[in-house]
């Protein structure tokens, strides 16, 4: 086993709590290794928490991912710290420094208890609604219940929720704090850090946000998810009316010379997900993806675009050039999709109550993962290759085999 | 039934249990025995004993033969002079391991369309025998009146008010073979009360029978206060039928097998409308 | 040492009683508890909180405690993790007194008090009846049987092997490598398949790791931490005792039977023969003869109703070969019929646009109108309608290759059996999706490669390094962390079976979920303690009431029932 | 209709409603636990027991509970395909509508036994769940060992 107090007993850090880096810590502290978490936001989960369903299972985002973040939260290698970043690495005498920053947020998710004495004593003193009940992240996780949220335009500093909490969990003035710096020497380094969404403004022949009604894949998700403002109602975010018609357009801004070469390589089964869960909830719409090519290549995802089709969601193999919004009667506007049915060849405008655009996805960036001579650290999940859950989490284990098996060399034979 | 068939059925068991005596096969055949008074189960081991073997009335025998033939070593066995109802409970008791594939060895005799009617047996007929035309149970007045007539819960409570908590059912039943059983259970039934809490005594040994119950109505004819169990078991498994059809499209009776044929189904639940995709203030 | 539990009621800093005033609350569980030790505190999930009521638990020697608290999501769990690890023996149960009730009932002080006294006699009630499962230690056999030497087995048995644990490593055939050895370059990057082979039987040649050829898997039997593994060496019985299994037996391709005419018409091979071609002619650096026009022809017996998946790799495969004979010849002209081509991610849509770069033609074809193959004798041209523009073409070819999926191996389905492994409908084995794909339901077994999946060769190996990984952190724990499987906070031991109430009647060894009960020959059914998690399935359809699960067992929640059960009141005088 | 309603009422107009909650803790419980944390207001009728998996409620306790004289019985699982314990739940279901069929062939209504697969994992849900369920059970007498005991 890992002997604690060796020169190798440093922790491993690994940066995101994704579902990638949440295996990879656990499948760490499971030989032995102690582990420190850092992650950005303030809930474990990452992406896949804030997903309504998962493909090709149908299974609820949040619900499988909690159970490891509980176990990551209760395991006594693991050290967590949440609202926490990665600046970089140095490396000092043959170690591995890894500079951090801490900004923590007003409200300590560790030692708040939840009473909601906080927001009693702001409402007394307080601009209203300065401190609201939230949920951490769009979803919540058992491990993040709704939180105090201290609003740091309208809150006037005047200390007392602090004064009113019991745990001091709040303090005002750790809103005007500067992020504090930490230095913690590491083993070894596993990336996780996951991908953001596009700005999809970036493709102008899309009309992004100038249509209340066409979405990004992660807005449509959060504004439909069970969780969310509507808890699973579709609606138009226009007028709030049921749609009757729901659009899918793929590879926005990815695959496209323009921005994004590569393939997100997740956005198929994510809008043919989306797609069948619209169906389900409206069975009276019509729901269409435009496609370019429908990469729904893993376990069972082909049987799950055969079932997609079958429902009655309606694959167009097209890339459409324009999507420009049309009067509706009785005011208001729709947006419509422009584009050439590939099988016929001709153009077709048609409308659709709700555009979702699905594509482009950045790795996020891993600081210090590139060296002056070599690569620091193993990377896994999306920020090294396009990836979806089930492939980020082999992907987080792989990484955390490289690790131990660089610790076990460094020890000479086992952990 | 015509007498002269009667007769004739009566001498084919009659040679079969002979030959099995014959042969060995059985270290004995139970079976019912004429007597002046009645009739009796008697276990028959020599062939002019079996002059005084008789086929009627319909006395279910399985539970006899299993007390009398499950502490038998490897290689004896017994016969048994059985209608269709004890054959499938010698499978039944097979299948659940309580006796010893072969120990039990059933020469089958079909019921009437008559006796069918009375035991609201839907299988009458043994295999091998020519089949004898069955009765849908769910058909029959008795079980109608009682599991779907909108006053059934009076009927049910004047019943049940009327058990004296003797286990006769249990006791009779082929299938209720249990070493403990839950109905002297404290945390199931509540011991010392009279009548038995119905909701647990009568309902619970039913859920048990679901997927088991080879409608021979030993309880009912065994039960002294002459409670209509027979169609209560044959509602519930009738129902259990349905689900499984409904469910996984097959007839297996399991309580266990998981349906498979709805893999992916998704949300539901049994109030009228669903339950998710509306806040409610 | 008291029977009777120490309750604690933490009213989170007074917010508890403006709902729920003690006194209402005291007097209530007192009216039923007469005797019950209440103490009220401010707040339970503070680290000294729990030393202190651990202490005040030693020092008034109760055996067992109840916490009326928050949730077990909101704090609970904390406060009763707490409690066991400074005092594993005692047994403590949380009631959620805050989410669950106050929070819920605000509107209805005094019902929401009377539910209050309720769930604190329920808590009650459950310790009452509660039994305290023993501490359950296995220990596991440090060695890991895989299955397969293909190029996951290998990456598997490599990683184990350098994190100190044993190997046996089961192979098929003669030599390690399996379709690996048929593969001369690899996507994307073009690899010598050779090379990439030699680094990972580099890694898996290691005095740990004992590399067994020309050996099939016939039987596994065992529970986990103790798998007997009955393999057949040439025909030669031998055993291998493992304490963790990780399948990799790989997939096997589906060759075309007579599909575009292949096997009539010289000239239409399958990709795998291409594959060997292409390995000869690069080998004597040669160009190919007597070819000028190469037509791909994807999906091939994939994507249809007979055999409804995407193989995943036939599309990098083909455009590697693609370019790997424009390379050989840059004047052949090669074209591919497609029904979408499947490059996902960043590395392989780059290989796709080389390849369109390189001057290789794309097609896409419909299933509806399939192209088809021309020829006498040798293949001359192939005929399609363009998908995308509903164009007739005619393209001449001199060679016609098809891209076949991979199709599980014999093997997997009796594997999978023994091993308590689903497989989906295609005949792939199944993990625990989405979180888990390489895990079993069964602990301690572990899949990877194409045994799941169809995948490249670069997947394979990372998945056998995922699964390795996972192995080794079964093999390394002592004693499985029942507090990840159960009832948040309190520690559950497996179901247990009184064997003289056991009827044998097997409803239970065909219900259990996990195969953890079982019954021998005409002998006792029996609970294996490490598959078993609990789910309590066995409890709900076991007839004769043998089966229990300790710390929630049938009589505990009877008499939970007992205390929710509504008290005679003028309502039901009026009802008589 | 299988039982008059009830025109019993308590002196405060409504019927004591007593119903038990068999709530899977990793789908159910979690949404009784987020109505708790959005403070919604529900009726105070029913009482959370949590269970490892809906699997392991007995159909046995589930008729003690109705002998006990509670209205109402729900069972509540995760979504049939989610099950944390290998499809467990697809069985229970079995076992549970089969219940519910006995409960109606007696004469009880079936709407007694409330079954929920994956509909109470938000906290909105089982808010409604449960108001709906109380509404239910508020039309229907209670059923109590003298309802079905001798006349």
């Amino acid at each position: 086993m890992h002997a604690p107090d060796s020169p190798d007993s440093l922790p491993v850090l690994v940066v995101g709590a994704g579902v990638a880096g949440l295996t990879a810590a656990l499948d760490l502290a499971a030989l032995g290794i102690p582990v420190v978490l850092v992650e950005r936001e303030g809930c474990l989960g990452g992406q896949a928490v804030r997903l309504d369903k998962l493909y090709p299972s149908d299974h609820c985002g949040f619900c499988p991912v909690w159970t490891d973040a509980a176990a990551c939260l209760a395991h006594p290698l693991i050290t967590l710290h949440r609202h926490t970043s990665l600046e970089g690495l140095a490396e000092e005498d043959g170690r591995i420094m890894a500079q951090l920053a801490a900004s923590p947020p007003a409200v300590d998710l560790d030692a708040c208890v939840f009473c909601g004495l906080c927001l009693d004593a702001c409402e007394a003193r307080g601009v209203p609604g300065t401190i609201k009940m939230r949920l951490e992240g769009m979803l919540s996780a058992p491990d993040t219940p709704p939180v105090p949220y201290l609003n740091p335009v309208l809150c006037s500093r005047c200390g007392e929720c602090a004064g009113a909490c019991p745990t001091g969990a709040i303090d005002p003035l750790r809103l005007d704090r500067p992020p504090q710096e930490v230095r913690l020497p590491v083993a070894d380094v596993i990336f996780a850090t996951g991908f953001t969404e596009n700005d999809t403004t970036m493709v102008p022949e899309y009309l992004p946000d100038s249509h209340p009604d066409i979405f990004s894949a992660l807005d449509f998700e959060a504004w439909t998810s069970e969780a969310g403002p509507n808890a699973g109602r579709i609606a138009r975010r226009s007028n709030g009316k049921t749609p009757r018609s729901i659009g899918f357009i793929q590879c926005v801004g990815s695959r496209d010379q323009r921005f994004q070469p590569y393939c997100s390589s997740v956005c198929c089964m994510h809008a043919l997900k989306q797609a069948r869960w619209a169906k389900r909830r409206l069975p009276a719409a019509s729901v269409a993806i435009f496609f370019t090519d429908l990469r729904a290549i893993g376990k069972g995802y082909e049987a799950y675009a055969r079932a997609a089709a079958k429902e009655g969601v309606l694959l167009v193999r097209s890339r459409p050039g324009l999507v420009f919004c049309l009067p509706e009667e009785g005011g208001g506007s729709t947006p419509a999709v422009h584009y050439e049915d590939t099988g016929s060849g001709e153009l077709i405008t048609a409308e659709f109550d709700i555009v979702v655009l699905n594509g482009g996805l950045t790795a996020c960036p891993m600081p210090g993962r590139s060296g002056s001579s070599t690569q620091t650290g193993s990377a896994c999940g999306f920020c090294e290759e396009p990836a979806d859950v089930s492939r980020s989490v082999v992907q987080g284990s792989r990484a955390a085999a490289l690790v131990a098996m660089r610790l076990a060399s460094r020890t000479g034979g086992g952990l | 039934m015509i007498q002269g068939q009667g007769n004739i059925m009566h001498n084919a068991v009659r040679d079969k249990v002979r030959l099995m005596l014959a042969g060995r096969e059985v270290v004995g055949v139970l079976g019912l025995c004429g007597e002046k008074k009645g009739v009796v189960p008697h276990v028959f081991t020599t062939a002019e004993d079996t002059a005084r073997l008789v086929l009627e009335p319909k006395w279910p025998l399985a539970k006899t033969g299993w007390i009398i033939a499950r502490a038998f070593p490897e290689g004896e066995a017994l016969g048994m002079v059985c209608r269709g109802c004890d054959v499938r409970a010698v499978e039944e008791l097979v299948k659940a391991g309580q006796i010893r594939p072969g120990a039990l060895k059933t020469i089958g005799v079909s019921c009437s369309a008559a006796q069918a009617e009375v035991c609201l047996c839907e299988s009458p007929s043994v295999p091998g025998e020519e089949p004898v035309a069955g009765i849908d149970p769910m058909s029959m007045p008795a079980v109608r009146s009682l599991c779907l007539e909108p006053d059934r819960l009076d009927r049910w409570r004047e019943h049940f008010s009327r058990c004296i908590k003797c286990y006769g059912c249990r006791n009779s039943c082929p299938i209720c073979v249990c070493p403990a059983c839950k109905l002297e259970d404290d945390a199931y039934v509540t011991t010392g009360t009279l009548p038995p809490d119905p909701l647990t005594f009568h309902l619970i040994r039913a859920m048990h029978l679901a997927d088991r119950c080879v409608g021979c109505g030993a309880c009912q004819e065994s039960c002294p206060s002459g409670l209509p169990l027979l169609p209560l078991h044959l509602a519930v498994r009738n129902a259990l039928r349905q689900r499984e059809v409904s469910l996984n499209g097959a007839g297996s009776l399991s309580l266990m097998t998981a349906p498979g044929a709805e893999a992916g189904t998704l949300w539901e639940d049994t109030l009228g409308g669903r339950s998710n995709g509306r806040r409610r203030a | 040492m008291s029977g009777t539990p120490l309750i604690f009621i933490c009213t989170c800093y007074e917010t508890l009683s403006r709902t729920i005033p003690r006194g209402v609350l005291r007097t209530g569980i007192v009216a039923r508890r007469p005797n019950a030790h209440i103490e009220f505190v401010p707040s339970l999930c503070r680290r000294e909180d729990i030393d202190l009521i651990a202490g005040l638990i030693k020092e008034r020697k109760h055996a067992s405690v109840l916490l009326a608290a928050c949730s077990p999501f909101a704090r609970g769990n904390v406060v009763l993790d707490g409690l066991a690890r400074r005092n594993p023996a005692m047994q403590a149960s949380l009631v959620d007194v805050r989410e669950g009730c106050a929070w819920v009932h605000g509107g209805n002080p005094d019902a929401a008090a009377a539910k209050a006294v309720d769930l604190v006699c329920m808590g009650l009630a459950g310790l009452r009846c509660r039994e305290h499962s023993s501490e359950f230690h296995f220990q596991p056999v440090r060695r890991v049987l895989v299955v397969g030497a293909g190029p996951a087995g290998l990456a598997a048995a490599g990683t184990l092997a350098r994190l100190g644990i044993e190997v046996s490593l089961a192979e098929r055939m003669s030599r390690p490598g399996g379709l690996l050895n048929q593969i001369g370059r690899l996507f994307p990057y073009n690899m010598p398949g050779r090379e990439f082979l030699a680094t990972f039987l580099s890694e898996a040649s290691h005095p740990c790791v004992d590399l067994l050829p020309k050996t099939s898997v016939t039987r596994i039997e065992g529970d986990p931490g103790r798998f007997e593994a009955h393999l057949s060496l040439e025909g030669r019985d031998m055993t291998v005792t493992a304490g963790a299994v990780i399948l990799a037996c790989g997939a096997m391709p589906v060759l075309p039977q007579n599909r575009f005419h292949s096997g009539e018409l010289s000239g239409v091979i399958s990709q795998l023969e291409l594959e060997t071609r292409l390995n000869k002619l690069e080998r004597e650096e040669s160009a190919p003869a007597g070819i000028a026009g190469a037509v791909f022809i994807q999906c091939v017996d994939a994507r249809e109703d007979a055999r409804p998946y995407c193989s995943t790799i036939c599309c990098p495969t083909a455009l590697k070969n693609a370019l790997r004979l424009k390379n050989l010849n840059r004047d052949i002209s090669v074209t591919v019929l497609h029904r979408g081509i499947m490059t996902p991610g960043r590395d392989l849509e780059e290989l796709y646009r080389q390849t369109m770069a390189s001057g290789v033609r794309f097609v896409a074809f419909s299933p509806a109108s399939p192209p088809e193959v021309h020829g006498d004798g040798f293949v001359s041209s192939v005929s399609l309608t363009d998908a995308l523009s509903a164009r007739r073409l005619e393209i001449a070819a001199d060679l016609v290759v098809l891209s076949t999926p991979l199709k599980p191996r014999p093997e997997t389905a009796s594997l999978a059996g023994d091993l308590g492994l689903r497989l989906d409908e295609i005949g792939f084995a199944c993990g625990t999706e989405p979180m888990q794909p390489l895990v079993a339901p069964t602990p301690g077994v572990y899949l990877c490669g194409a045994v799941r999946w169809p995948v490249s060769a670069q997947e394979a190996v990372d998945q056998g390094r995922a699964a390795a990984i996972k192995a080794a952190g079964f093999l390394a724990q002592g004693a499985l962390d029942l507090n990840r499987l159960f009832l948040p906070g309190s520690r559950r031991g497996p179901a247990s079976i009184r064997t003289e109430a056991c009827s044998r009647c097997g409803r239970c060894v065909s219900g259990c979920p996990y195969g953890a009960c079982r019954r021998e020959k005409n002998g006792p059914v029996t609970v294996c303690g490490i598959r078993c998690r609990g789910c309590g399935l066995c409890v709900a359809v076991c007839p004769s009431g043998a089966v229990r699960i300790p710390e929630q067992d049938s009589a505990s929640v009877r008499a939970m029932l007992r205390e929710i059960a509504p008290r005679p009141t003028a309502l039901r005088e009026v009802h008589r | 209709m299988t039982e008059p309603a009830s025109d019993i009422l308590s002196p405060n107009g409504c019927p004591e409603i007593r119903a038990v909650v068999f709530a899977c803790r990793w789908c159910a419980l979690v949404g009784a636990d987020r109505a708790g944390k959005e403070r919604m207001d529900l009726p105070a009728s029913f009482r959370v027991i949590p269970v490892e998996c809906a699997a392991g409620v007995e159909p046995d306790l589930v008729l003690r509970a109705f002998a006990e004289g509670l209205d109402g019985v729900a069972v509540m699982g995760c979504h049939l395909g989610g099950c944390r314990h290998n499809e467990a739940n697809r069985s229970a279901r079995l076992r549970l509508m089969l219940l519910q069929d006995l409960l109606e062939i007696i004469g009880l209504d079936r709407r007694r036994l409330l079954l929920s697969w994956g509909t109470a994992h938000e906290g909105y849900q089982f808010a409604g769940l449960m108001r709906e369920f109380t509404a239910i059970l508020t039309g229907l007498p209670p059923v109590d060992s003298r309802l079905l005991g001798p006349c």
